[in-house]
Parts: C-alpha cells; structure tokens; sequence
C-alpha cells in the first residue's frame, strides 16, 4: 500500500479528532486538502466509518487513515470498510514521516 | 416521562464515548440526584447514543469505559433513558445494541418530551 | 425568585464565566436571590488561588469573592471535580499526601448532593457553559 | 412586548452562546422548541444576527433576543434587525424568570 | 507567501473573538516566533474573520480586546495576514471593515497556498 | 527523524494527551528522537503536582514523567499559559506572592521562545489538541 513505503511525499497529511457531526471543521479539512494527501481520522473522528450522514471530500486521490485503538474502543473494528485503511500507533509514526508535514484539525 | 413534574431532572447526553469528562460528569449528577429522591431521566442524543453502545472497549485507551456505571442506573432507579430513533438509523444501530434499556423517541416528539421536566441539564 | 447556578466551563477565558457574573449582579440588584454557586467540571479551577492575573485581565476569582462577601453567597465546587482536577482544601491535601492545597479561601469543596440540593431549593437553575 | 409583562409563561426560554456555525447544535435547539418558546443568543451566538448562512428555526411562534453587551463587544449594534430583541443584563433575568425553565446549548 | 519556506509558520485562526484563550494563544506564538526569525503569516478563515473587525469593543466585557495586539504584528514583521473572500461575503465585510492589512485569498486556493508552510500551527 | 509535540488539550479528561502519549511511546520505540514537548494552553494543568488520579483512571502526569526519566524528555509548560492558569514553579510563587507552588517536578516552566526553538529544531511538528 501507499502508505507503507518510504520515500517522503511532498504531501500534507491531515489529523482529524472530532466527530463527523462537527461539519464546519470537517469542511475546513477538506478545503485544504490537495491531490495525494492524507487524512488520518483519530479519536472521535472514526465515526466516519459508521455515520451514514459522512460525505468524503471530493479532491482526488486522497488517502483515508483510521487509526485502530479508536476503532476498537468504539466497537467499530468490523465497520472500517475498503475506503479506509485502518493502521496502529507505529502506521501513525510512519505516515508523520512520510508526509511532509501535518496539520491537525481539532 | 415525569408523572409529577415539580421536581423530575432531565439529563442530556449529547458528546461521544471517550470525548471529555462531560459524559461522566453527567452520569454522576444523575446517580447524586437519585440519591435525593428527585426523579431523573436521561436522553442520549446525536453522538450522545454512542456512550451505550455494548460493545466499547476502551483497553487500549488510557480511559475508563463507562459502561458498567450506565449499567448502574437502574439500581439507582434512573429506568428513563432516551434515544432518538434518527440517531438510531445514523448509526444503524438497533437498541438491542445499547448496554442499557432505552425508550425511543421520535425527532418530532423531543420538545413535547423536554417539555415535562422542571430542570434540563445539557454539559 | 431563588436562583441556582451550575458552572461548567471547559475552556479557561471562555466568556461563560463572565455572563455568569453579570447575570448574577443583575439578578441580586433586581431583589432576587441564589441559593447557590456550583463550579463543577473544569470550572473547579476558579477556585484555585495560585493564579495570577495579568494586567491586562481581569480576576474572575475575586469578583466573585467580592460578591459573595456583599451577598452571602454559597460557592461550592465539587469536590470529585476539583480533587482530580488538582484544586484541593488542607483536609484533602492531607488525605491524599499532596504537598500543599489551593482552594481559594470562600469557596468550599463538596459533594454533587449539593447540586442535588440546589436543584431542589431553587425556582430557577441555570446553566452557563461552554 | 411579549417579554415585558409579568405572566409566567409555560414555556422554555433556550440559551444559546455559541457561534451559528455549530449547525448540529443549532439543530438540536430547534428541535426542542414548542410553539410559544424563547431562544436567547448570548456570546459568540448573537453572530447569527450578521451571519448570511443562518436559518432560522422552522418552529412557529418563536421570539429571539440578543444580548446587548454581546453585540456591541462584536461591533454589531446596528446590525441587529426586528427579527431580534435586544436585551440588557437585566433583561436576562427577566426571561428566566417569565420562562417557566431554562435550558441551556453549550 | 514564504519565499524560504524553510522555517516557514503558517497560524491558522477560526475561532471568533472572546470565545477562549485560543486566539490570544496564537498571536503569541506569532509574536515568539517572529522575534526568533521564523517567517510567520497568519490565516483567517471562518469566525476567525471576525477577531481582527475594527469595531469589537470588550469595554462591557470583562476580556481584553486584542485588537491592540494584533496591530502590532506589522512591527513584528509579521506582514502576512489573509482572510478568505467567501467569508469577507458570509459576514458582509469589506478588507477596510479589518483593522489589520489582509491579503484576500479565494476558497479554492487555500490547499495551494498552505502547501508552501513548513509548520502549520491550528489551534 | 526528530518530532517536536505541542500539546494544547482544552478539556480535562480528553483522549488527546493518551494519543500523544502512545504516539510519543511508538516513535521512541522505533528509533525517533523527540526535540521537546510543549505544554501550552490549558494543557499546563498536566503539570500540576495536585491532581489526585481517581483509582479508575490513569495518571498521565506520571505517564509523561516516566517516559521522560527513561527517554531524557525535555517536558516543558508555557510559563506564561501556566502562571494564569495556576501552575507556578516555586520562584513564580515567590514573585507573584503566592502561597505555594505545584509545578510538578520533572517538568519546566519556560517561555514560547522554547516552542520557536522546538520548531525549528525538528523534522516534524505534531499538534495534538482537542
């Protein structure tokens, strides 16, 4: 997968932590978002995978992160489905490294 | 519902499981305002209906899963809890799902309902 | 008519506190009463007396003493709240052998029955957060 | 008006302080308005009176007042338009007392 | 825009004024990092907008206006200040209603322009 | 690669810090360098040596100072986030006449001077706030 190489990308990777239900931040997110970015959703923001009400961003290739310890203590793990790539505290150190910088939106 | 509304508390439950201490926070004011007598319900509302969900585990959080404490209400005589059965279909949950016994209420009836209650507290 | 407050704010210069304190001057001025002031969540550390007020802001904590010395009002801050919170009185710093305490001296620590009780005795209880 | 008099209503006065762009708990406010009640826009919510995206809530027979110290600390005195009342300190009080509850949407 | 995106600081500020520390918190760091040479612009978006109005007045609050403070950013050499044209529209303002200079940025290049910042700071 | 982390957490009992934590953990693990960790806004009270933790929960504060022991963590807090909010080593105690002080030992007091250093001095800047 993308994510699991290490060359660094010239890309932004975008740090989520609120429920999806906040849609003015969520907004705010994807409005900064350029094509071959990443989003990793942490915390409250793995809802995303189970609200029906979520609608993604709309820029191209962009790459969606939940991070697993949330989806687990939310009873989400069977939820996460192929749009999301679930991955652990390391897969967050990796994709910190990959990316250029990050922003966090909280 | 309150049948004698001079004293009876709602309680609303509106942030996610693991978000702050607000959720917590609530639950204890219901179980002290239990303890002197004044009737209380709680109503779990847009994420709020996440905090019952049977199946949250926080062992990999540093944090405290609430769902045995939620599960104390009923020895404390909180049998009023709410959920909205719009919050229900967002997450495509059954109450069967909830670790706590729920009525459930429709959008249109939530000002009716609120509308008993001498005191609404909302953290 | 008897009012009671429950403060919870969570965001320290949030202006809940200060709606707080001009709703209570003008409900005092206007003959009414408050059975009582309950800090609870985050807002325990109003109670702290280790902050220090830069000039060019204001200190909460001491206009609400101040009004409480002209008023004789009740401010409790719960004490589950505040003890975890690291805002604690000498009996609960010996309790749990921390070494020193910083209640600010006019509010009072408590239970959550307090709340219970100001709910009960008050025609009015409102809440300011944030 | 309406607020002046003395007549305890049996309806709820809602106090909302923050800015119109928390549209889910805009929404959950207005649906737990009755015909008949109040909502009271204090802090970062009397926003809603310069605001182009807000909509007012759907409920009949609803009254809307600002706080005055409010809009003037936000440069908004006259902006504010017969949609809304505004009020002074006192007149917060005065609410709280004529609604028969308050609730409040932080 | 940074020529040297280096060291490059990007602050972002969304939330509006008197609403917590958080503006307040922001600028500071501006002010810090200019005085150790780090280029810093500031971006407002959303209520952000709102902090550098010209008219706020906090005299019947009991908070500082910042607007004094904000002022001093072009002594600071922090001369990079941008709002966003649809919220100049939301809000019904003008770059004259705003007591800083902004530059005026279309929603649609926001990705762009963030991209050339080293450091994104968003509290 | 060297991380710096700003912490800037509003809500007590957020998960924001144990995120930070275990990412702090994981990166060390796998052989990064961590620059500092600045404590800002009401993320300050993390460093108050008065918080009783609830048998039920976890102390962070002594999270944080046993990753530092074992990883000579520079764990530093705003002092002027800090001095507001309440959390004063002993020489601010003594400047601002304050009756005691509770910066928990392990961690410092300093100026954002310290998060401009942090930030220039790193690969990666991680915001972990809420």
């Amino acid at each position: 997968m993308s994510y699991a190489n290490n060359t660094t990308s010239s890309n932004t990777l975008h740090i989520i932590n609120k429920s999806p239900t906040d849609h003015q931040l969520y907004q705010r997110c994807f409005n900064a978002l350029m094509a071959g970015d990443a989003i990793l959703f942490i915390e409250s923001a793995v809802l995303v995978c189970v609200d029906r009400e979520f609608t993604a961003a709309t820029t191209d290739n962009i790459s969606y992160f939940l991070l697993e310890a949330d989806i687990q203590a939310r009873g989400l793990k069977q939820h996460s489905d192929h749009q999301f790539h679930v991955i652990n505290d390391d897969g967050f150190v990796d994709l910190c490294c990959q990316y250029k910088k990050t922003i966090s939106w909280f | 519902m309150p049948t004698n509304n001079d004293q009876s508390v709602l309680l609303i439950i509106s942030n996610p499981p693991f978000y702050s201490a607000s959720n917590r926070e609530t639950l204890d004011i219901g179980l002290a305002f239990s303890a002197f007598d004044i009737p209380v319900s709680i109503l779990f509302i847009d994420d709020g209906i996440l905090q019952i969900k049977s199946d949250l585990n926080s062992e990999q959080l540093a944090q405290k899963n609430l769902i045995n404490t939620f599960k104390a209400l009923e020895m404390y005589d909180i049998q009023d809890c709410y959920v909205i059965n719009k919050d229900l279909e967002r997450f495509n949950l059954s109450t069967n799902a909830l670790a706590i016994k729920c009525k459930t209420l429709d959008k249109d009836a939530i000002a009716q309902f609120i509308q008993a209650f001498k005191t609404v507290i909302n953290l | 008519m008897i009012f009671s407050l429950l403060i919870y704010t969570s965001k320290s210069n949030s202006q809940a506190e200060q709606t707080a304190l001009r709703f209570t001057r003008s409900l005092l001025a206007k003959g009414h009463s408050i059975h009582r002031i309950f800090f609870y969540g985050d807002s325990v550390h109003t109670a702290s007396n280790l902050k220090v007020t830069m000039r060019d802001e204001q200190d909460l904590t001491a206009q609400w003493l101040a009004l409480s010395t002209q008023h004789q009002l009740d401010l409790v801050v719960c004490i589950a709240a505040a003890v975890k919170r690291g805002v604690i009185d000498e009996s609960e710093a010996k309790r749990h052998q921390k070494p020193g305490a910083n209640l600010q001296h006019g509010f009072s620590l408590s239970g959550l029955g307090q709340l219970a009780d100001a709910a009960i005795h008050c025609d009015r209880m409102i809440t300011f957060a944030n």
